[in-house]
């Protein structure tokens, strides 16, 4: 009798150790004789550094060196290197570890103090002069391409960084056969990762013994590894990266920064370990956000609400310097056109530098704004026909029967987006069903008459995850009969220890206690790729069950060999292989185990390879598409602006479900900073470029006194892609928020005529649109 | 940042003129700074200690005149300083033109402030510039007619005068003055703005 | 020259002095001169909530307080919420089986911050568990597994 | 961000505590630590010297005298919350202190620190605005009484001499028959208030006797709307009468941020004005 993990509600085995203070996160370390590093930062947005007097800080009590650009030398004087290369880069601006003579964003760092304490290095920093000649600074981006813009760059002569297209299907025709066309802009901003735990490193350099050891709180250590390698000249070998637990990541973490060349180094520079924490208005200045992209689209549709094209331009920000290529706008393109078969699409974008923190990812990447886009010109096209937008959403799903559906688009990597598996218009009709869409209209009616305003929005959603190539896993049974799991993928909260042990425990036959997890360490695994874009059920999932498949055959086989028993009668429970209807006849894996990997002079059974073990890098071939349906249901105080969101309900599709506790986490927090994108979320640079949101107090991140209870339901479309039928769900929650809350707010407001053209919706704003159209109904 | 404001002198067009000019007697009108050496002509050091609720900050810096328009009477500052405890610094172009107002005489001041540092990084405060540079303006003004002594001066308190931190209650809406005398009025305008900067 | 003070702090139970730099918090005294890692700093300027411990029994923020003025008194870690044999206290088991936490590190400032409030409001709706917790920030989880777990970890103590 | 190093000072008498202040300059005054502790360590605050009220006797805790409540400066937030004095003479003070913070701040925070660090989105300058407390201070010359019209000076600055000290408040409340309502806005549970009105009624014979009606967040420091309350006494407390306080209430001095305008600030206490108003006019209405 198998015993069944996959599709329980299983309790995570990483939380024993979480409840009880036991974590172990970058800063917990502490290696002997370890130092402590602070940085100096720019407070300017755009200046030349005409000279950096450290003598002051280096004369400090306590303080071992200060580091510039040039006290790294010649060896080390050079520029990061572009992480994802592509051809529409026209400007590839990367920065120096440390800024050589140009600072192009608030917080970007250009001296390192290494002292005993954090206290002390800080203390340095206060007294490390620089002369600064300032520059003109570029902050907005519907004006930094026009003629006369300052510079972002000072040896450049436009802010264009690149520009790409979206381009498919016949538009001109689409919009020449149109009964109508609409069209309407908008600015989406999107804030910070905020991970509770900021980025930080420590570094240490035993050139005689392990090498460079890089401890990073980070999603993807092998991508550091690698830039580390190209940037230093020095053998992946020789480097070690490890991600220990790690508090939080949302796309920012996935990266590479200066920080994590600057403190190996000086671990190399100082022969002992140094320690850089990121303190949170570090965060605020110096990990990368996403910020503002803007939209100008045209939508051209029949009587009916059938859309039949889509263009327009976009203009996206991309901060001062160019770390992730291109991305970021890549993955706002990639999800046009959502759910619905368009089958003209043509949208450009401008990529615009700015002197502001560079960009990347923030959950969801670019996908929650192209998504939005979508959803947008859905509700325009409802609004200015009158048809309910649950039905425009009818009339243009993809249906069932066009799968797999090939939208026109292109992923990243090149590959065509393809549609695998789905039913769009069930999964709405889940969703409607738990929001009670029906009787939406008598509550409203019902709030109406006591002067309270309550709306309702809708919003569907694909997501591209489970991007490839791999992501392998090592299954190997230890002679105590213990399983080894190892896999490369770094967790930031996401549960891959659970998931994985599920997986290898009931395809082997253990217990998942058995099962001793390790990951994200460079040193135990040959390679990996990192845990971006939901991709790791997708990808580990399918090399977890293999390589447990493989160790199970291998074990089976072996088993037979030696209880001489045939392998159609053995099976495996609890790690001790038995034969079915002799119960006595058993023998353990871990006795298995010895058998392959005995002691000196004994023999390995013929026929078998040493250890029981396997490795396997199966995983999805191509992107599975996770697909889902959002309700939102929202009061808008017209006294004070205030929008309260009363209902939230999720219909979610992410193929088989491995851990319905664990995917209802994440689809709920994936919501909640929707939710914080929607309406509260703004990183605000005011005109010289200066960050004024560097604090939780201003910078409002969503509190559980505001956020809705979020009722969710599934569908399980298995994917067709890879062998467990899944498909990716981190992203999932955030991808469609934004547009259900802000269509929900102007349902609220439809006496007033209220259209929102920015998000974060704040109450200021809504005060103000309620006003206006109060006083054009009076005129 | 841009920031406009006025204030009346007391005294004809020429004879302000002259007196806006002498920075080393109107300096002492500026609240709370103080003067630390001439460099030049035109050019300024001097130090300001300002406190503004929890925030107690001295600025070191410099400032020029940096042109000098007679016949218009308009001059225009530049000047710069930065917290001594490494807190950030302010920046600022100030010009300001004279002009007649009945028997006296009218400064208009447009001055161009840019903060920067952790100090310009509080947007709850940011909306507080135009007051507070009002408000030293205002201090500025009081202490520059009694100075000029001005009989309609109305109860000016010369800046030497006053208080050192006082420990009775202040009389009125201005800081307790640290009492120091400062270089260019306008120089320390753009610190005072500083204090709880954030953008216009 | 450092300022530095002796000091005597009670912590979980146990008895322990050492030396603080006066400027140091008690979140960084705890993390690094004691090696109590549970407590997380994660913004310190008291917004997250992820350094909250109990002071003599009372939730406060570890980043706002100075070790020094911790001297005589009794602090309650993460690591002292379990019981002395290792058994996890009703809202760590409720935390655990609600699928509270994600990423882990808010986490021992929402058991010390529900800790204490649960000892003071036996019974609260869930309106009240989310405002006991809005002075503690998780960006993982929205909050609905904690509020889950706070409410059933209630219910276990009302119980008995 | 770690503070930068100060010397640190934990005097036991507030005798003690006045002379440390009078000896040193550049001395920062820690009481809660819920507004210092923030800016000392991202370093806004950078004083020489720390000067510790926390393990001073005698300058915390709540007294009926009579028509006033004393308070001393040291009294947590959370012991006023919980004060049976303050829940039976004013109530809106335990109320409104459920937007203070959270109840972990509130285990630290102090009144007088509140009211010394004057935000002027602060709920207690607020509360002490409306209720015209007195503010008593005390120096190396002996003490003083400031009423706390005179208190705030200017943006987060109050006429307290850098070598004085808060000793205790002074409330003289409105016994206990009478309305009171506290609303606010904030963008979030425990932030500060974008507005904040705290409002007071005494109603005899179905007309207004007396009203108070204080504003935080809108202004450089909290006010009173005098020119409404003037209005108010004699009409009788219904919608008509608290909808002419709002408009009042819409054209105060207010102030503008990078967040909020000052005709948004002016719309919210328009706003906020009137259901203060009618919610101390209901709990009137509950109570009697």
């Amino acid at each position: 009798m198998v015993v069944r993990y996959l599709g329980a509600e299983v309790q995570r085995m990483e939380d024993p150790r979480l409840i009880t203070g036991n974590g172990r996160y970058v800063d917990d370390i502490k290696l002997d004789g370890m130092l402590h590093a602070a940085f100096l930062r720019s407070p300017h947005a755009h200046a030349k550094i005409r000279s950096i007097d450290t003598s002051r800080a280096a004369a400090l009590e306590g303080v071992h060196w200060v580091f510039t650009h040039a006290d790294l030398g010649p060896k080390y004087a050079h520029r990061m290197n572009q992480l994802y290369p592509a051809p529409v880069i026209e400007q590839n601006k990367t920065q120096y570890p440390l800024a050589k003579d140009e600072v192009c964003y608030v917080g970007e760092a250009l001296a390192v103090v290494v002292a005993d304490s954090r206290a002390i290095a800080e203390d340095a920093v206060a007294l490390i002069d620089v002369d600064y000649e300032t520059l003109p600074a570029v902050v907005d981006i519907m004006t930094a391409l026009e003629d006369g813009a300052p510079l972002a760059h000072a040896d450049t002569t436009s802010n264009l960084m690149g520009r790409m297209r979206s381009q498919f299907g016949d538009i001109e025709d689409a919009f020449a056969k149109a009964d109508h066309v609409f069209s309407a802009s908008f600015m989406q901003h999107r804030g910070g990762c905020h991970s509770m735990e900021t980025r930080g490193c420590i570094g240490r350099d035993d050139p005689w013994g392990d090498g460079l050891t890089l401890w990073t709180s980070a999603q993807s250590p092998y991508l550091i590894r690698r830039a580390l390698s190209r940037w230093l000249d020095e053998p992946e070998e020789r480097i070690r990266v490890v991600a220990p637990d790690v508090g939080g990541g949302f796309g920012p973490k996935a990266g590479f920064y200066p920080e994590e060349i600057v403190i190996p180094l000086l671990a190399r520079f100082m022969e002992r370990p140094v320690k850089w924490i990121e303190d949170r208005r570090e965060h605020f200045m110096s990990t990368t956000t996403q910020r503002d992209q803007h939209w100008a689209l045209e939508v051209a549709c029949t009587n009916e609400g059938k859309i039949l094209g889509l263009r327009g331009k976009v203009t996206h920000e991309n901060g001062a310097f160019v770390p992730y290529g291109i991305l970021l706008p890549n993955s706002s393109l990639t999800p046009l056109p959502g759910a619905y078969s368009i089958a003209a699409i043509d949208v450009g974008v401008d990529i615009v530098f700015t002197n502001t923190v560079p960009n990347s990812p923030v959950r969801g990447a670019g996908r929650p704004c192209g998504i939005y886009a979508v959803e947008r010109m859905v509700q325009v096209v409802s609004r200015n026909l009158g048809i309910d937008p649950a039905t425009v959403r009818r009339r243009n799903y993809v249906r069932p029967e066009q799968m797999p559906y090939e939208t026109g688009a292109t992923l990243r990597g090149g590959a065509k987006c393809v549609y695998d598996s789905g039913d769009y218009e069930a999964l709405l009709d889940k969703a409607l069903e738990l929001a009670d869409y029906d009787g939406f209209a008598a509550r409203q009616a019902a709030a109406r008459a006591e002067g309270r305003y309550l709306g309702i929005g809708v919003s569907s959603c694909i997501e591209d995850t489970g991007m490839g190539p791999y992501e392998g896993t090592t299954v190997r049974v230890e002679a105590s009969g213990k399983v080894a799991v190892r896999t490369g993928a770094a967790s930031q909260g996401q549960g891959h220890h659970t998931m994985i042990a599920m997986i290898v425990a009931e395809n082997l036959g253990v217990a998942p206690e058995d099962i001793l997890f390790e990951s994200a360490d460079t040193s135990k695994f040959p390679h990996g790729v990192g845990t971006i874009g939901s991709r790791v059920a997708a990808n580990v999932g399918p090399s977890a069950f293999d390589a447990a498949t493989k160790v199970r055959e291998k074990a089976l086989k072996l088993a037979a060999e030696v209880l001489e028993a045939s392998e159609a009668d053995l099976d495996i429970e609890d790690g001790v292989v038995r034969v079915n209807g002799a119960p006595d006849v058993s023998i353990t894996l871990g006795e298995l185990a010895v058998q392959l990997s005995p002691a000196s002079a004994m023999r390995v059974p013929a026929g078998f390879d040493p250890l029981l073990e396997a490795t396997s890098y199966d995983g999805s071939s191509g992107s599975p598409i996770a697909c889902g349906s959002n309700v939102a249901e929202v009061e808008v105080d017209i006294g004070t602006g205030e929008v309260r969101v009363l209902r939230y309900s999720v219909a979610h599709d992410c193929g088989v479900m491995i851990n319905p506790k664990v995917v209802h986490g994440q689809i709920v927090g994936g919501v909640v900073h929707g939710i914080g994108n929607a309406l509260f979320e703004r990183m605000i640079y005011d005109n010289q470029g200066q960050p004024l949101t560097t604090n939780y107090g201003e910078y409002l991140l969503p509190l559980a006194s505001e956020m809705p209870r979020v009722d969710v339901t599934h569908m399980e479309t298995p994917s067709p892609l890879n062998s467990l039928g899944v498909k990716g769900a981190g992203e999932g929650g955030t991808i469609p928020a934004a547009a259900a809350i802000v269509a929900a707010i102007e349902n609220a407001l439809a006496e007033f005529d209220v259209e929102i053209d920015y998000y974060p919706v704040d109450p200021q704003m809504l005060t103000e649109l309620i006003d206006a159209g109060a006083a054009e109904a009076a005129e | 940042m841009q920031l406009e404001n006025s204030f009346t002198v007391p005294a004809a067009p020429d004879a302000a003129w002259d007196i806006l000019l002498d920075v080393p007697r109107i300096a002492p009108c500026m609240p709370g700074a103080e003067l630390t050496e001439t460099v030049g002509e035109h050019s300024y050091k001097g130090n300001a200690k300002l406190r503004v609720g929890p925030v107690a900050l001295t600025f070191s810096g410099e400032a020029t005149i940096t042109e000098i328009d007679t016949e218009n009477r308009v001059a225009t500052v530049e000047a710069k300083g930065n917290d001594t405890k490494g807190r950030g610094a302010a920046s600022a172009r100030v010009e300001f033109r004279l002009v007649a107002d009945g028997a006296g005489s009218r400064v208009d001041i447009t001055s161009d402030i840019d903060l920067t540092g952790s100090i310009a990084q509080y947007g709850r405060a940011s909306g507080l510039i135009d007051a507070i540079a009002g408000q030293i303006i205002a201090d500025f003004a009081e202490n520059l007619a009694a100075e000029i002594g001005a009989s309609d001066a109305p109860e000016a308190a010369p800046a030497e005068s006053a208080p050192d931190d006082a420990a009775a209650p202040a009389p009125a809406a201005a800081p307790p003055s640290d009492n120091s005398i400062s270089g260019i009025r306008l120089f320390f305008r753009a610190l005072w703005s500083m204090i709880r900067g954030g953008r216009a | 020259m450092a300022d530095t003070r002796e000091i005597t702090v009670t912590v979980n139970g146990e008895s322990r002095t050492a030396t603080a730099e006066t400027r140091t918090s008690l979140g960084d005294f705890l993390r690094q001169t004691l090696g109590l890692t549970g407590t997380h700093m994660g913004c310190e300027h008291g917004v997250c909530g992820a350094c909250t411990v109990l002071v003599d029994g009372e939730a406060a923020r570890s980043c706002l307080m100075l070790a020094v003025q911790a001297d005589g008194r009794e602090i309650t870690t993460v690591e002292g919420l379990a019981d002395d044999d290792g058994a996890l206290s009703p809202l760590q088991e409720a935390f655990w089986k609600h699928h509270g936490l994600q990423c882990g590190f808010c986490t021992p400032g929402m058991l010390t911050s529900l800790t204490a409030y649960l000892r003071d409001n036996p019974d609260p709706s869930e309106r009240d568990v989310r405002e006991a917790i809005s002075g503690n920030i998780c960006r993982c989880t929205g909050y609905q597994g904690i509020v889950d777990a706070a409410l059933d970890a209630a219910k276990t103590m009302r119980e008995g | 961000m770690k503070p930068a190093p100060f010397t640190y000072h934990d005097p036991t008498t507030a005798d003690e505590a006045v002379a440390l202040l009078a000896s040193h300059e550049d001395a920062k005054i820690l009481a809660g630590g819920q507004s210092l502790m923030p800016m000392l360590n991202m370093r806004f605050v950078v004083p020489d010297h720390v000067i510790d009220l926390n393990r001073i006797d005698g300058i915390a805790g709540i007294r009926d005298a009579g028509d006033r409540i004393e308070i001393g400066a040291m009294t947590r937030q959370r012991d006023l919350m919980r004060d049976p004095v303050i829940a039976a003479k004013a109530p809106v003070i335990a109320e409104a202190l459920n937007w203070v913070g959270h109840f972990q701040t509130r285990n630290r925070g102090t009144i007088g620190g509140s009211l010394c660090h004057l935000d002027p989105a602060a709920e207690l300058p607020c509360l002490m605005a409306l209720y015209d407390a007195e503010l008593k201070v005390q120096g190396p010359d002996g003490g003083r009484t400031i009423p706390f019209a005179e208190w705030p000076l200017a943006y987060m600055l109050p006429s307290i001499g850098p070598d004085e000290l808060l000793t205790g408040i002074e409330v003289p409340h409105w016994g206990g028959n009478h309305g009171y309502g506290f609303v606010e806005f904030a963008r979030r549970h425990g932030d500060f208030a974008i507005v904040a009105v705290a409002a007071l009624l005494g109603v005899e014979g179905g007309k207004i006797t007396r009203a108070a009606i204080a504003i935080g967040g809108a202004d450089t420091r909290p006010i009173r709307l005098t020119e409404a309350e003037d209005a108010l006494v004699g009409a009788a407390p219904d919608a008509d009468a608290f909808a002419a306080a709002a408009e009042i209430a819409r054209g105060i001095d207010a102030m503008s941020d990078a967040y909020v305008s000052t005709a948004y600030r002016q719309r919210l206490a328009a706003t906020l004005v009137a259901r203060a108003l009618t919610a101390a006019a209901d709990n009137l209405k509950g109570s009697a």
